[in-house]
């Protein structure tokens, strides 16, 4: 055999790339989080950036660990563990102790998503189960809820009431709403409230998540129909009995439902692939959290609405399929 | 009727059989490959619950209480459920053999399915009337089902994905199975008891 | 104490009326023989046979629509028990399994481009007819390690597919699926090959190949017997072969392309670690 | 103005501005020409010459076999040196007549220019058929086919395909500027060949110069000018038709079942040619881009030019790492640069190693990105994931052969898996399953 000329590539068609990674995306998030990140620490001072750092750094650690001791190539550098990271921590009271939010970052790679496969095999959302498992095993650690002292790094921490916690258990009581709830007030607005990192600031939580419309990684179509029901649903019930049931205003500022709109709902891995799929998947989240947050025993229900949606999510896939181009009927799909 | 509103939505989602309660389990993890499968199976349990519920409350109000005979629950309830069963069994092996076969021993197995058995004694214990109990019986099944056809659908992405060695089979359809359940959580104290 | 006795003995009285009803009533016939066929299968669900599954092929067994000697997994024995059965006349095949008929390594033959895409021989065959010069190589990118129901095909640090000869069965699901050709059975019996598939002529196989068969017709000279030619590609006669010729005619072959399979040792063949090619399949 | 567009797609970058503006050149004869007999779908040519033969430019070299075949023409005049298996595009080694130009370039025949309307239709389509005139957009399916529909199919619309959404390519803009003649009078010709009614001139609005330019022609010759939204694959047949018509094409079936016929503007100025001087195919429009190329440009290319000729016309940077024969999203990779320029070549593409997008795959997030660039509506990455795991039923289930193999969804998946390339493997399983079935 003689030498040759170096060989040509030859790989199938398409020759181009839009050049969008997956860490490029998770990177995105990352960057329209930083400033509700900034805004936990600047609430809750000095603990929000404890548990901020513990699982963050905990999860890029802990999947790093996970992939070498399962031999699996380390893939920390997509950035999907340190999104989910930051989801945990966003999910958890600053109050936290650091083994409480280790503990919510091994459960977070571990359980919600190594042991499917990694990367694109969860079913569930990882910081959502984390969450959830959290919530059940440590109750009072998890609800233990400490009032806003914005810009006072140093100072001693108050014990407070979420307003959703509030106002549940105040209808509980009484059958009534408390004063300040039944009056929507602009500071809701800007996250002066006690509540888990990522359910204080709804503005900056909701800023973010334009850019992310604007750099297309999400679509409108999860936050819209997620929004949309949980407007339509409590402003019928509020409508219905407004000493009862709060302003629909109160319910789209409060708890995470900001949060889990914008980035949890709209996970891409636990997220429905088609448009009509996702207005589905939006509308049911936002169901299950109304009637979860009106009538359960937990004040707050994004997070197992979220839940329960990423388990319809394979059915959705399945059965809400677009009609190819030039066929007449769906009919010969599935 | 608001009253059978609240038995039916307790029954599927606040106090699901299998996710809330933990009955059924066999062929929740035994026939959830696929959905259809796992929607056969639900068919087939809702039709036994149903009429199983009929029938036992009958039993229990127009025998067994009569008669003095309670003691008795037990026995003639499983009675009345393995002839359900086994007529099921015939009817579903005439009418679609390819369900039949992919159903396989969990069919038979519906018997000792303690859903069913759980059911007819809850209705008992809750003092439900006939309609009352008729309604429960058809959420408890459309609550299996529910939770049935979720499942399968999580475990035919579940296929699709590498799982580590260890935790392949079983072990990620547990934890799976676990998961669901978490979620099913939040429907917690939604319905009174 | 009587009430309960004739309360249940009513009750299993209704219930066994009811279902003597609904039996005839939804009365469904079953082949025995069937269920005696699903026995005896390999139960490998591998669909060599041509058919879904055991199951479907027990039932169109039954049916008089299969032939008997399809379970090539199941081997002599199967066959003999499914005969018995359905008590029919069969004669027995010698067994078979697969081989790979090429050495053509990264080292030895040549590649024609620099392949970039799936990890398949199939989709890379689809480019440009394959990423080697030699038109009937194996492409070594898998597909056949993935159909393999029994796991004995594996891929070798020469970078060729590599058939275990103690796990293969002989189903066929490689044979069928290898866009080259390049895999094939044989009679189970023989371990002396002549491991090349090319049968392009001498100039041009040397442009591409150091290990492939030049059709010098050598072997054919020394082993008349036991070689014949396909165009310039030799090969065994399976079953007439004389063990202690052909020894002679591997000795002079230019390209040391006729081997004896038994005779390599497994030492040779670095078959590449499970893990590594577990995640090498995308 | 029609602005309608199609579902789907995706925004490659246009890189057009190096070649879109200056005039085509006239590539120089190479040393040797490699005319493949196959060129066209259908039935390969059977070559009529021999080594040995002196031919002269525009004789046939290898005669039609069959209805859809058309004969192939030496693209100048020489030396016949051989008739033997070349590598051809396709990636696979066929027939070719290699002809050794003399430099006299002398015609076989001079022809006549002649106004159509004196012809029938019949001897159009022979002229049509006689020059060898096939579709120039890249599918290469012999025009006297696509313009006799069958019994039963009539045809109302004509189309001529100017969206020419590849990036880097601007051949048939070339065309369209300076044949802009010989456009209209194929359009003419068209209309009279298959009796439509409408005609368009289908563009995409990167491109205003050349729509201001054309707008009063049109207007003048009731031909309606489509401005088309700039995405890929606007000029898919399918996606085109149904931007300009609103009519969709049924998924199994032809344009010619909704009454449509589209033509590339290569095509039409090849087949005014042929049927106004009876000229055959012999030279097109290419376009030598891509970032490996110094000079980037337009050039008259005859057809059998080897690739390597053109590169060396144009210049390259370094020793290129990809040649790619068609556009960058549907254009196939080629394995050596001997390959010729066919009748279906619209352009030749160097990349250098860095232009290469790399193709480690990694797991799919699930982001859809796919399902909402396809054209087709269909859902990629199911088919694939059905296609790699060997379910030929599922995928079929999902429409894999729908799939027109536009590279969208590979193009814009984050986590790089090729896509096309398993569903293009799927379609393949399935019709070859289908044809054993």
């Amino acid at each position: 055999m003689e030498p040759r000329t170096p060989l040509l590539i030859v790989s199938p068609s398409p020759h181009l790339h839009a050049g969008l990674t997956t860490s490029g995306m998770m990177g995105t998030v990352l960057l329209a989080l930083l400033p509700a990140a900034a805004t936990a620490i600047y609430l809750f001072g000095l603990p929000a950036l404890r548990v901020l750092l513990v699982c963050v750094l905990g999860s890029v650690a802990i999947e790093a660990l996970w992939q070498k001791a399962t031999d699996q190539p380390i893939t920390v550098r997509d950035g999907s563990a340190a999104l989910t990271g930051l989801l945990v921590a966003f999910n958890l009271p600053a109050s936290s102790p650091w083994w409480l939010s280790l503990l919510g970052a091994t459960l977070a790679i571990v359980v919600g998503k190594q042991v499917f496969g990694g990367l694109g095999h969860n079913p569930f959302n990882p910081a959502l189960v984390a969450r959830i498992v959290l919530l059940i095993s440590f109750p009072s650690a998890m609800t233990h809820w400490t009032a806003p002292q914005p810009g006072r790094f140093l100072a001693d921490a108050i014990t407070a009431a979420t307003p959703l916690s509030e106002s549940q258990s105040a209808v509980m009581l009484s059958g009534h709403l408390p004063q300040h709830i039944s009056e929507f007030s602009a500071r809701y607005l800007l996250g002066s409230m006690p509540g888990c990192l990522g359910e204080v600031s709804a503005l900056v939580l909701f800023l973010g998540a334009l850019f992310l419309l604007w750099r297309g990684v999400i679509s409108w179509h999860i936050p819209v129909s997620y929004l949309g029901t949980v407007t339509l649903l409590s402003g019928i019930f509020w409508l219905m009995d407004p000493g009862r049931y709060p302003h629909p205003m109160f319910h789209l500022v409060s708890g995470g439902l900001m949060l889990g709109a914008c980035y949890m709902a709209t996970d891409l891995v636990t997220s429905p692939l088609t448009t009509r799929g996702m207005l589905l998947f939006g509308c049911g989240c936002g169901l299950f959290t109304v009637l979860i947050r009106l009538f359960g025993s937990y004040p707050e229900g994004v997070a197992f609405s979220i839940l329960l949606m990423n388990a319809v999510t394979p059915l959705i896939d399945r059965y809400v399929v677009p009609r190819p181009f030039g066929m007449d009927r769906g009919r010969e799909l599935i | 009727m608001k009253s059978l509103l609240l038995i039916m939505v307790g029954a599927v989602f606040v106090n699901n059989f299998v996710l809330a309660r933990f009955l059924g389990l066999c062929p929740f993890l035994g026939v959830s490959k696929k959905v259809e499968t796992a929607l056969g199976m639900g068919m087939a349990v809702t039709f036994v619950m149903v009429v199983a519920s009929g029938c036992t409350w009958l039993l229990h109000y127009l025998v067994l209480t009569p008669f003095n005979l309670e003691y008795l629950q037990t026995i003639s309830f499983i009675l009345v459920i393995a002839t359900l069963v086994q007529m099921v069994e015939m009817i579903v092996r005439k009418s679609s053999p390819v369900l039949y076969q992919s159903l396989g021993i969990f069919l038979p197995l519906i018997t000792t399915n303690c859903a069913v058995l759980g059911l007819a004694v809850l209705n008992i214990q809750h003092n439900y009337s006939f309609v009352q109990s008729l309604v429960f019986a058809f959420g408890a099944a459309v609550g299996f089902t529910l939770a049935m056809v979720l499942y399968a659908g999580l475990r035919e992405r579940l296929i699709l994905c590498p799982v580590p060695r260890s935790f392949r089979g079983t072990p990620i359809e547990l934890i799976t199975a676990g998961l669901l359940a978490l979620a099913f959580m939040g429907f917690a104290g939604m319905v009174p008891n | 104490m009587m009430a309960a006795m004739i309360c249940l003995g009513s009750l299993g009285c209704v219930a066994a009326l009811l279902l003597a009803m609904a039996a005839r009533r939804f009365a469904v016939t079953i082949d025995p023989r069937q269920v005696a066929l699903m026995e005896v299968l390999a139960g490998a669900n591998c669909g060599a046979c041509g058919f879904p599954g055991c199951d479907a092929y027990a039932r169109a067994l039954v049916a008089g629509t299969a032939k008997p000697d399809l379970c090539r997994p199941g081997g002599a024995e199967t066959l003999k028990r499914i005969a018995a059965i359905l008590g029919v006349e069969v004669t027995e095949r010698p067994p078979q399994i697969a081989v790979m008929y090429c050495q053509g390594g990264l080292q030895q033959a040549r590649p024609k481009y620099d392949y970039q895409g799936l990890q398949d021989c199939r989709a890379a065959q689809k480019l440009a007819r394959g990423p080697k010069l030699c038109p009937a190589g194996c492409l070594g990118l898998g597909s056949c390690v993935q159909k393999c129901p029994f796991g004995a095909l594996s891929i070798d640090a020469r970078g060729l597919a590599m058939v275990d000869r103690g796990r293969c069965t002989g189903c066929g699901l490689c044979v069928a699926i290898c866009p080259r050709q390049v895999l094939a059975l044989a009679p189970a019996t023989e371990s002396i090959h002549v491991l090349c598939n090319n049968r392009e002529s001498a100039a041009r196989v040397k442009s591409y190949c150091n290990v492939g068969c030049l059709g010098c017709r050598l072997c054919v000279r020394t082993a008349p017997e036991s070689f014949v030619m396909d165009s310039f590609l030799a090969q065994v006669r399976y079953g007439r072969g004389q063990p202690a010729v052909m020894a002679e005619a591997m000795e002079r072959c230019p390209h040391h392309c006729i081997l004896n399979l038994d005779e390599q040792g497994n030492d040779q063949i670095l078959p590449t670690p499970p893990s590594a090619r577990e995640r090498s399949t995308p | 103005m029609i602005c309608r567009s199609f579902p789907g797609g995706t925004h490659p970058p246009g890189h057009k501005t190096a070649t879109a503006h200056a005039p085509s050149l006239i590539c120089p004869l190479p040393a040797e020409l490699v005319i493949p007999l196959a060129q066209h779908v259908g039935a390969p040519a059977l070559p009529c010459v021999t080594a040995g033969q002196q031919v002269a430019r525009g004789q046939v070299v290898g005669r039609a076999d069959g209805f859809v075949s058309v004969p192939v023409h030496a693209s100048t005049s020489g030396l016949i040196t051989a008739v033997e298996p070349r590598p051809h595009p396709c990636g696979a080694e066929l027939p070719a007549v290699v002809l050794q130009p003399d430099g006299e370039d002398a015609w076989a025949e001079e022809y006549q220019k002649q106004s159509f309307h004196v012809l029938s239709v019949e001897a159009m389509l022979e002229r049509i058929r006689e020059a060898g005139v096939v579709g120039m957009g890249g599918a290469a399916f012999p025009t006297h086919v696509k313009l006799d529909p069958p019994q039963g199919k009539s045809i109302d619309t004509v189309i001529i395909n100017a969206v020419e959404c590849e990036p880097w390519l601007t051949a048939d803009r070339r065309v369209l500027l300076e044949q802009m003649e010989k456009v209209f009078t194929g359009l003419e010709i068209l209309k009279e060949v298959s009796g439509a009614g409408h005609a368009y001139i289908g563009l995409e609005d990167n491109q205003p110069d050349v729509a201001a330019l054309l707008a009063p022609h049109c207007q003048k010759r009731d031909i309606g000018l489509a401005v088309l939204p700039t995405r890929y694959p606007q000029g898919a047949e399918r996606q085109l038709i149904y931007a300009v018509t609103g009519r969709r094409v049924p998924a199994r079936g032809l344009p010619m079942d909704v009454g449509v016929l589209v033509q590339n503007v290569g095509t039409i100025a090849a087949l005014t040619d042929a049927v106004t001087r009876g000229r055959p195919l012999i030279e097109r429009m290419v376009t030598i881009s891509g970032p490996g190329v110094i000079r980037p440009q337009n050039l008259r290319v005859r057809i059998g030019t080897p690739v390597a000729h053109l590169l060396k016309q144009c210049g390259v940077t370094e020793e290129p790492a990809m040649v790619i024969l068609g556009g960058p999203m549907m254009g196939v990779a080629q394995h050596t640069q001997a390959i010729p320029v066919v009748r279906g070549t619209s352009g030749v593409l160097a990349f250098r190693r860095q232009d290469v997008p790399i193709t480690t795959a990694g797991p799919c997030v699930r982001c859809g990105r796919c399902v909402a660039a396809c054209p087709m509506r269909l859902q990629p990455t199911f088919i694939a994931d059905y296609a790699r795991r060997d379910e030929l039923d599922l995928a079929e289930r999902f429409a894999a052969r729908n799939c027109i193999e536009c590279g969208s969804c590979s193009f814009i998946c984050p986590a790089n898996i090729p896509l096309v390339q398993s569903i293009r493997y799927a379609k393949g399983a399935i019709l070859a399953r289908r044809r054993r079935m």
